[in-house]
């Protein structure tokens, strides 16, 4: 699409040597109005189009609600991914449910794409009794293993290897399966980045790794990450195609991410995938943007949001409307509600489970300890420990 | 009389830093987001804008690129003082720590002595998880050739960051984030230091002796006052240098006392508390009237919702005491 | 009766390693050299022929992603089993198995639980200098959410390796290098297992207790042959499980004997030998009748000309156990 | 040189995409003959040729009796660098006395290029008391500060953020240093390959990395290493110009090499050199190549050796003749004698040394520890442990 606007969006675009087939693809496929290519016009159902913009509206309330939950001080941290959807729900949509997605944490809209019940997020993000994790870790180091989401885990990077070797497994065992990672461009630079790649090339894995270059580490602007002209190039280096593309453009992502699963699914290999995009929010309910980016830039961004450029585009194929989206919101926000109730109402995890899970059967020293400190807490059941 | 200022240990931090780039201009502060942001706890606040990005700058986010540098700038002359976002973090660049900076002067008959300076907000009780509440002290106290110190207040933290960047060893610092704001001195404005390897009896006491570093300092003082109010008088002492570590302030205060607790956050086995327990035992034999307790963190990942349960706290450090000095 | 056989601890690792890889398809190995080479103690000698490169294959150089790599292939449904070419190169994998593989299993709730083996030939006594001859137990015994396993001779080798394949944990297995080739039993060729968690009393003995592990236990059964000849009878204890650990039987042994040696080639402070003296002066307080001593590596790097210095050796054990007996 | 053995030389030769002047550099230059394109007939003086071929010599005859004296069990280990000559002489050459060097551990041509006197060099590998590495390392585990050599550890991978860092302190303190780092194909695989070249790229230090790639890593292939169609591709996703050159040809490295040099003093960043080599000998005396490669692969490289290129190159500018090669050679076989047997004779390190430079000042533990061995061992002077 050549138009102001997408090349407006395209600004930290560029083309990259890249090999495969996948070099053909186009870095964006929306036009401003919302109109695309004939060729793309049928990439995603109206089915689908409509499940992804609902599942846009929801984790847009999410985020707004959660952030809001965050300042009441009834979670203890979150983080959102507003302007990042497309990306993420993008690459959720164009795999099969038992294809592990490794998430680095900024990814709910995987788990709303999968499906994965609102109370469960809730009782992760609250770290309650009903938790899967049962309380063990931050909010959002999710982990639902019955909807593929392997654990999310603090140190960044960790998870890109896992995804190598998940796919190689999966090849070996004949699943079928594709093992997907996401990152962000920060979290390029770390030694499990190249590790991963590499051995993936080496390996030939079944796995596909997607960057979110959404222009922040934090502070830490992408100039400062890299003088790389763009990360995709670094498939080069590994033998591993390597391609750049509009992660505000949701059609261009499922195009990407389709010929990236058919070939990893065909034993054709791993593919990185540098999704152009950007981090709306602060980092963190921890973080304060103001103190190292101007507003205009986000204003900038907020322009190119990838939610307003699909809703154009589900008008332009009269698969959405805004009764629609209303209707979708309003539904949301009392289920939201709803659930929240139910999930706060829950308590803590039993102190037994403090000292679970550590090995298969704790070990002696464990045990013993186990024992000790539940024999004294008993004896002061309604002491409560402050913590300075 | 040099003036003081009531400070936290942030600004207490934050000045020594200060002080140091001033006099030293081979010092650069490098790490992830410390430059114009003035890193995540806005320790290095102000220090690029002062001395420039050549000396003050952010880096990528590798952790193993960080420290490698860091020990590449000293060997070429420079004073790196490294960021290490969370102490969780240092992991990626351990090897660069213990098969590089801590080794480089021995192996090369001291051709070469790099001199890196690492800072680490460290430990729990900001329900942090798994991975923004650890102690690694224990790592780094079993790695030759470097020295460990954690801090335990403003006045400590600023004279032991400067004795750290004056020294011409390797330092892992490490600094209590949980009292980062809470804890705060009158301390002086001037450049001070403290001496390393030195530990401090934080108050006198003949029943038992408690020892801890960091933030379980404070957790301490509070079991050693309701110690007090139990009728028993308790010696506290704040390690200070963790290795190589004074073990002689230990010894004096348990031939007196005959009774020691040890306290720390990190998991009980093989955590520091065992080396001093293990050296104590051994140096003040004769004089140990009850075994040396060790009231640690479990033998389990640092957890999120039962963190409280999981740090050692004045009830159970109470109790040990107790049954200590009753045994 | 089963059959028997003399094997060195090559051939003991590399039967258990054929046996496992028999009876559990899952089971694949990797590492630097280890397919067609058969690695460069060749371990895995053979099994690549057996079974194939995709079960027995070689990897790039770089540990963190051989470890990365293993953990993604156990959330897949295989039994990695790791070769690190010796443990001083373990550290770039350090963060894959401190941050992700022994916390896991917890911080998901056990959705997942990646079972990895890594096995390394570990210690000194080959003339290999810093980084061929560490001894970094002491490392992951702080680290909870690992067994760690360390074997002397080619029964509780192959045995005990076997047992730590079909454990659901994940465990780092330490290979004393040095005693590969000269280490000789007489061994079931069947498949066996021995307990983990469980030290073996090799001599009884009533004058003191004597702890080891690896290549150390050889040289403590010279010291405690020796100080027989002095006329002293010591009990000499097999560690084994390195965490976690039989105090059990340690606690039992020092009940008896009221006195404690401890030795291992890791520098001593902070080592393991520290755990375990403040973990027995507190259990078996009463019937302590001498300081625990720890004869130990220094804290120093490993060294080259003068490694028989550094090394612990049967003669200075000998003294302790001495000191300790005549205390 | 188009001709069939500079071909067959570039068998692993491809071009790959750069940035930068560099790209414009041939892949190699000596032809069959000795002869070259008149443009580089005098790229090297005739006295520089003379030099290098005498160095080259020397790396020989070292080579050869440093193994023999291992076979002997009067050197505990050595590793050879038969066969890379070329790449480790003709980056030294390119070279100021104050720019350091960053060994991995098979570039001892670096050393007799900078007149490292051969006694320190046997008293490093004897580890005796005259080592200025107090006998603390491996043999090959090289320092001499004197001569720009920082130290040799082990650890593969470690000392490249190292020429990063250093780099970066020339620039800050206006020494004109440029800092350049060897690693083999197989230590590229390592993430400390990946944070040196990112940083490197980032901060625009005047480093420069030089990929030995000679095939092996041990028994592992470089088709294990990576699936990239080159290593100086990498390049590419650093900012840094990548180049891959015939590392058999001296001239192609040192040609390549002023560039990069002459960029890097003019604050224009590091450079990315992957030169194709080829590891003659067995990786080191513990090693038997038999076990995994074939001897038709070994001689075909031994048609390329570097050293009889160049000869035929000094021949054919008549700057070198057997009768000088067999001078050299005899004169060094001498000089090598007699320094070893010089070099045989030192004691080992005083017991003492054990306990020194770990830190400035020995710590409060390891004085204690030093105080009680020392008398200990005082009191069994004659004592000689035997380690089993
Ligand atoms: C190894 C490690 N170092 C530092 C951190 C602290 N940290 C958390 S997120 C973050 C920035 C990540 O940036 P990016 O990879 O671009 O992902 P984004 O947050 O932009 O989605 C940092 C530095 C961490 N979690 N892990
Ligand atoms: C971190 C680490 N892992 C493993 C080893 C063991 N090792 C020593 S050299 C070597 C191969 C290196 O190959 P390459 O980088 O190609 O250099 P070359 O020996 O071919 O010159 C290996 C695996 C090591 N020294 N360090
Ligand atoms: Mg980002
Ligand atoms: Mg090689």
């Amino acid at each position: 699409g050549e138009n102001p606007e997408s090349a407006r969006c395209r600004c930290r675009l560029r083309a990259v040597p890249t090999r495969g087939v996948i070099v053909s693809a186009p870095l964006s496929i929306l036009n401003e109005d919302g109109s695309c290519a004939p060729e793309f016009a049928r990439l995603i159902s109206d089915e689908d189009l409509a499940a992804v913009l609902d599942a846009f509206v929801l984790n847009r309330v999410l985020d707004r609600r959660l952030q809001m939950l965050q300042r009441q001080g009834r979670l203890g941290f979150y983080m959102t991914s507003r302007g990042e959807e497309a990306t993420i729900l993008g690459v959720a949509m164009t795999l099969n449910a038992d294809d592990p997605i490794f998430l680095s944490y900024r990814e709910l809209g995987c788990l709303l794409w999968r499906r994965v019940p609102l109370a469960l997020i809730f009782n992760q993000l609250i770290g309650n009794s009903q938790d899967l994790c049962r309380g063990r870790q931050m909010p959002v180091h999710y982990c639902y293993r019955e909807w593929g989401i392997p654990s999310v885990s603090s140190p960044v990077g960790t998870q890109l290897p896992h995804a190598t070797g998940f796919g190689y497994a999966a090849r070996v065992r004949r699943t079928g399966q594709v093992a997907v990672a996401f990152c962000g461009e920060g979290t390029a630079s770390q030694g499990d980045f190249h590790t991963a790649l590499n051995f993936a090339g080496v390996f030939r894995t079944p796995s596909i790794f997607v960057i979110r270059n959404n222009g922040y580490a934090i502070s830490t602007p992408e100039s400062v990450q890299t003088a790389a002209k763009s990360l995709a190039a670094r498939g080069e280096g590994y033998g591993v195609p390597g391609i750049q593309l509009d992660g505000n453009d949701l059609l261009a992502v499922v195009r990407t991410m389709r010929e990236a699963v058919a070939r990893a699914r065909a034993g054709g290999g791993p593919t990185l995938i540098e999704a152009m995009t950007y981090r709306v929010g602060a980092h963190s309910t921890a973080d304060d943007p103001s103190a190292y980016r101007t507003d205009e830039e986000a204003k900038e961004w907020e322009r190119l949001d990838p939610f307003e450029r699909l809703k154009r585009h589900g008008k332009w194929r009269g698969a959405w409307d805004d009764a629609r989206e209303e209707a979708a919101r309003a539904a949301w926000e009392t289920r939201v509600t709803e659930t929240l109730a139910q999930c706060e109402k829950h308590p803590p995890p039993p102190v037994e489970s403090l000292f679970e899970d550590v090995l298969a059967t704790p070990g002696a020293q464990l045990a013993e300890q186990r024992d000790e400190y539940l024999a004294w807490h008993r004896r002061r059941p309604r002491e409560k420990f402050e913590v300075p | 009389m040099a003036e003081t200022e009531t400070m936290n240990m942030l600004q207490a931090l934050n000045q020594a830093l200060d002080l140091y780039m001033e006099r030293d201009e081979r010092a650069v502060i490098l790490g992830e987001d410390v430059g114009h942001f003035g890193g995540v706890f806005r320790v290095t606040q102000g220090l690029q804008e002062k001395y420039g990005e050549e000396r003050v700058f952010d880096t990528p986010l590798a952790e193993a690129g960080i420290a490698g540098m860091a020990i590449g700038m000293a060997l070429g002359g420079l004073r790196p003082i490294v960021e290490i976002q969370f102490a969780d973090f240092v992991f990626p660049a351990f090897d660069q720590i213990v098969s590089e900076l801590a080794k480089y002067r021995y192996r090369c008959g001291a051709q070469y002595a790099p001199k890196v300076l690492i800072r680490m907000p460290y430990g729990g009780g900001i329900r942090g998880g798994h991975y923004h509440s650890q102690s690694p002290e224990a790592y780094f106290a079993h790695t030759p050739g470097l020295r460990v110190v954690a801090v335990s207040g403003p006045y400590e933290a600023k004279g032991l960051l400067l004795a750290s960047l004056e020294c011409d060893d390797p330092v892992i610092f490490l600094e209590p984030k949980r009292i980062y704001r809470s804890a705060k001195d009158e301390i002086p404005t001037d450049y001070y230091t403290l001496p390393l390897e030195r530990a401090r009896v934080v108050r006198k006491g003949e029943d038992a002796t408690l020892v801890a570093w960091g933030a379980m300092l404070g957790i301490c003082r509070e079991a050693a006052a309701r110690a007090e109010g139990e009728g028993y008088d308790v010696e506290l002492i704040d390690l200070l240098s963790i290795t190589p570590y004074d073990a002689r302030t230990l010894v004096r205060s348990v031939e007196r006392t005959g009774r020691m607790v040890v306290a720390h956050e990190a998991p009980v086995t093989a955590g520091f508390g065992a080396e001093l327990a293990a050296c104590v035992q051994a140096k003040a034999f004769a004089s140990l009237e009850a075994p040396i307790e060790r009231v640690c963190g479990f033998d389990t990942p640092f957890p999120y919702t039962l963190e409280e349960h999981y740090l050692p706290n004045a009830e159970r450090i109470l109790d040990a005491l107790v049954r200590t000095i009753e045994y």
